[in-house]
């Protein structure tokens, strides 16, 4: 039944690719109610920007340059398109979230174009894609790679890194005296929110990954699939959980939450091959590496208002080499795939940040900070009937 | 005429109100400020770390009084109800009024209180 | 295998009409963040009561009415009418986001009642449905409107029409020195959060449109359609963007996600029947055709708080005739159905809301709209902990 | 086709467990709406907490005891459990949200561990499970309870009262004088966002219950679901519209929706046998039952923030004696399965929550309760930078 | 120089800003505050019953002006934009002031202003 | 006893704090006002339009001082911290306080503060 199989297919990549579009309204959520509220609406423009932006490049230019053709046989290829194309806002997301409280949009804007034209599609044609390096040195098509712990979440992350370099920390985050600034989140119902629509997405970004659903075992790779990755969230949360009230007595929700998030980046890349506890390891894991690397971060100066580092970049990489650990996959392919992808897309986001630094500055200036990104980018409050406290 | 500024403790609120109305002081004014003392605030968490809030909610009650009489039992009323013993009960301020009007009448003065 | 097409246009049916359902809390949130934050229970009370009464209204009469039987044989009869059903609620709250912040919610009710058992299903009679018009001069099945530029997005904001010029502007918004006084939006999460469940809903309602997915072409037109969808929306978000910047060097959130609104509209009508990269020129226009149509209407005192009319109307309008440019259509049919619907709702509604508002007057009194429709309407505060700004 | 329809009921087991997902921050909004803005954060945290412990535990432990085995022929077994999965951490939001505004989250995971290990997984057991009861006097399988009016929403329920009973009501709501005092709720669009994810999540949770959709009567049987548990909603929330209107001339969204979450509870138990007008008359009855239920409860100073034990409690009841009295069920295996669960839920539940309050107290100390729980429980304010109104 | 506190009705505000500035009024600091006296406030539901809100949000301006002149005009001003005839119209009081200073200009008194 | 109410720009209030609390100021309260004055409102976009918001957000401090020593103290700290030198940096007003009481003790004047 051929025809049935093909339809299927194509249901399901649907399905898949609308849970993946929550994700726009899950990260605009996640960081309207992790920002001050002077910067909301910045970054819900950026946030919806980026999918605007992201996706009509990817389609005009993108997607050509990662698969080489547009051509399928299992699917409709439209729905293979789409499926495709609600991955690459995520990549830019990423890297806007950490930047968010003093970034301009218009710069923002040019990298998204950039990205998602030409480091993205680079990325996925080396890995899931037609592969221009294959048979080089630098073949990294043995990665196991599922739904991008490292394609995705780990350039994203390179690239908020390249970003927070060039760009640096929000104002008056770093004291002189050499004390840290707490600039608490404006809105825990969005926070929550937005992490949830998050998680829900990540049912359609990895089990949609697996790419068929329409025989016996694609079903089951499928939904092992996903009960993997929401495994790994759980893990995530209730260790963050664990060690925030062992410390301190407290729940700090944002923790929590972002510790699912760490769960879920870290499985991503296996998903689809592991036992059904194995997850629960690297989820917890995953939790613990957003506990320790936000405060690291902090450390070094390097101000990322949404702990985006340590969710998609440190347990991107976890996440990859945990595949090299506990599946059987080569430790070495994940470790190549890591390091070759990372180089790729630090170098190319910082060199591409730094030239379009040089002619649209990325940094809003020091009065308009202040005063907040609202009024100043967006010509509008968030909230213009309450009182601000003080 | 004098006008009473009470700074409490927000939940106090509603006991230093009807302790208020019960000795006839039929109008008032509230809002919401944050107040800096010897109180020292709460610790939150912001990412795994702990931090000092330093201004600490307060209700600041604004009652115009005709008389001293009126004074007096606002503030006794205001010291009873408001009190719990504990560092951040607050502070009542008295200051002189010149001249009161009731927009709705143009009644002035104690007869617009 | 007619059992399994049989099942899976089934579970396609209920896949779409649940993501239509999304829009449910996509208007109610979008409208609730648009208006004054002492009209937002108001708005979300409409909102909830429209989808309640609409949809029992059309299961009792509506749907008997429009296709004149409930008989299915391609998927189960009810979840062809789940499908149907959730399109109906929609023409009613265009027209109820349009009057919002001055109308009382009985007489809203009662017409909502008329508009889902005899409107809206004599709109779907002509068009989609029985075609009780069939071979007159009136017969208008030739025009191609997929999901309902016209028959559902004209539809209700031609009633909008009728009811802003009933009803009147809200009180202060033009004064009589000829300014026109700002009412900024309250909540910008929660427009943002609302349009995109509004997009996320469009991909069941056009998708859904096709009505099965069963076939390989029938998939492919069901996976085009989405694509298209979303990129006329990509399109519409992108202009309206340029063009804010352009003339203010800032990015007017709330326009730029009109802007979107409208290029999905404008795509609504032939979304499975064009290539896909005429939806980037029909989003566009529908784009610029809203950030046009919000002051033009303003300028005509025509008081329209969430920008429904260029929204809806316009673009309705502009993406019926689009098909019979771009797409192998006949131009005329497009305008026959644009003219024969368009006078049929406008009159229709302009009567029926006369009418009751001759006896259950729609305006809220001045005291009651200056005091705000939450107090007055429904009793209660939305936001009654957060002290309000003056 | 097997393996089509293998394929075909996974991707439906995926879906409706996606639905049900979204009710995770359906609850969770809905509850950080309803409370006061002191508490909101810990509400969250809660909401956050019990779907990650609870399906944690399932994994482990509750599922294997709840089925006997992981085994699944008709559809990937990884899917079957995930759809079941979906339903646990809901038994305990139902239990949660009613004794919010003064419960520590410590004592509360502990409960959540038990519940989802053991107390649901035997109630699972001997309905829709292994049934280690069969054959005996407590054999309750003949009960026909599709989704869970009394599995779920009554077992939630029970759980409730007997945590109200031990932790009593919120500080000050039941003056010594006897009047109450109102704590509104903080933040209405979060209520209607909730309530409506909710009513989504149920068409997950109601069709996905009818276990297949890949036969043509499977597909009808889960359409007419569907539209029998919305139906049913729609009735709840007009009925109790039409109440409050004869009351008191004004619309109370918060029981509107209250009243279409008891429609949807009550339709639960024989959504899929009832006709089409049957679930109007259900969920009238269920509207109804709430309107009178809210305030019965709080005239016997069960405080019950969130009115869980109307629409949870005496619609699960309800709605499982519904079936018995309107479709061609045996009442009396009906009225049995409501004591047999009722009787073990709340029992077990008294006697879990009685125990786990010996050791670790439930109720917060009384200076945090008038504080907030937020400060206390998570170390965060959920809206710091908005002034609070007295 | 003198400090006028006036309550009104938040929805006069416009009304009460534009008719101070007509009489050359040029600075005034408001805020939000809530209210109680003689209006009632209006009831509310609470799932399925009614119960009446006691404090009503109010606008409170604070303008200092420098002479009796002013402080005629402002009254004046405020008393006919603000009033509506019906209960709640709200308060004027008038407080003395002892010193004023501009801060940007270090300019002092009656030249503060 | 004299009470000091300065109207300063928001994003200042940490610094004017930490000048108080240097010059031996150790109990203020602090509330959100909305300011009107010579400083131009900032544009904002509506639907395709700009405007103009005319009420700027303020920070009020209010600070009760026991004598003329702690006043000018207090004043020159204010008046340091705030400053910009662009338009909108606020105005300091002084007025005479007659009673003090602190809740907590029953202390009164000069030693309740
Ligand atoms: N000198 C002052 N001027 C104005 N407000 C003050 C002053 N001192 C204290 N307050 C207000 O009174 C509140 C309580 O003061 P605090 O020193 O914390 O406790 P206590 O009143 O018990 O000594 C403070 O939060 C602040 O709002
Ligand atoms: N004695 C008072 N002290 C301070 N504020 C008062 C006093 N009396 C009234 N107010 C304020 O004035 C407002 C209006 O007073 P109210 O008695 O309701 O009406 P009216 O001013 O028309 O007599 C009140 O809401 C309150 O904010
Ligand atoms: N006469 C006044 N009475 C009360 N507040 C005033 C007065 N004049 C100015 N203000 C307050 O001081 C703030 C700053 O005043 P403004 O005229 O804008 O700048 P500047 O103080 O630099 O001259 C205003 O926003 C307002 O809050």
């Amino acid at each position: 039944m051929p025809e049935l199989s093909y339809a299927l297919d194509t249901l399901f990549a649907l399905f898949a690719m609308t849970l993946i579009i929550f994700m726009v309204p899950g990260f605009a959520m996640l960081e309207a109610g992790l920002v001050r509220s002077k910067n909301v609406a910045a970054v819900l423009t950026v946030n919806t920007m980026i999918y605007a932006v992201a996706s009509m490049f990817f389609l005009l230019v993108g997607y050509s340059l990662a698969f080489g053709s547009w051509e399928n046989d299992t699917m409709s290829k439209w729905a293979a398109f789409l499926f495709q194309m609600a991955f690459v806002g995520k990549t830019v997301n990423i890297m806007s979230g950490g930047v968010s409280e003093r970034v301009r949009i218009v710069p923002l804007m040019l990298f998204t174009v950039v990205m998602a034209a030409l480091i993205y599609p680079i990325a996925v044609n080396l890995t899931w894609g037609a592969n221009f390096l294959k048979g080089t040195a630098l073949d990294i098509s043995a990665m196991h790679d599922l739904a991008g712990s490292t394609v995705i979440h780990s350039t994203g992350a390179w690239a908020l890194l390249a970003a927070i370099l060039i760009i640096g920390p929000r104002k008056g985050r770093y004291t002189p005296n050499g004390t840290i600034r707490v600039f608490p989140a404006s809105n825990i119902p969005l926070v929550v929110l937005g992490a949830m629509l998050l998680w829900i997405g990540w049912f359609g970004f990895n089990g949609g990954s697996v790419g068929s659903i329409s025989s016996k075992e694609s079903a089951d790779a499928v939904a092992l699939t996903i009960m993997n990755t929401n495994t790994a969230g759980l893990a995530g949360a209730i260790v963050v959980a664990l060690v925030e009230y062992i410390r301190y007595k407290k729940f700090d929700i944002t923790m929590i939450l972002n510790g699912a998030l760490g769960g879920l980046v870290a499985v991503t890349a296996g998903a689809d091959i592991f036992d059904i506890y194995t997850p629960i390891l690297i989820g917890a894991i995953g939790g613990l590496i957003v506990v320790f690397g936000v405060p690291f971060f902090d450390k070094l100066r390097i101000d990322d208002p949404v702990g985006a580092l340590s969710v998609h970049l440190l347990n991107g990489v976890w996440g990859t080499l945990a595949v090299g650990i506990f599946a059987d996959v080569s430790f070495f392919a994940q470790l190549k795939g890591v390091l070759v992808i990372g180089i790729f897309a630090f170098i190319s986001s910082y060199v591409v940040l730094y030239a379009i630094n040089k002619f649209v500055v990325f940094r809003i200036d020091a009065e308009s900070e202040t005063e907040g990104l609202d009024i100043n980018e967006c010509g509008l409050e968030s909230y213009p009937e309450f009182t601000r406290t003080i | 005429m004098k006008k009473i500024e009470a700074i409490i403790k927000p939940y106090k609120l509603d006991e230093v109100k009807e302790a208020l109305v019960e000795v006839g002081i039929e109008g008032m004014t509230v809002s919401e400020v944050k107040g800096y003392g010897r109180q020292q605030g709460h610790s939150e968490l912001y990412r795994g770390a702990e931090y000092v809030v330093e201004f600490i909610p307060k209700v600041k009650l604004e009652i115009v009084v005709s008389n001293d009489d009126y004074l007096h039992r606002a503030i006794d009323a205001i010291k009873s109800a408001a009190k719990t013993g504990k560092i951040g009960d607050g502070k009542i301020f008295v200051l002189p009024v010149e001249h009161v009007v009731r927009i709705r009448t143009d009644e002035e003065d104690e007869e617009a209180l």
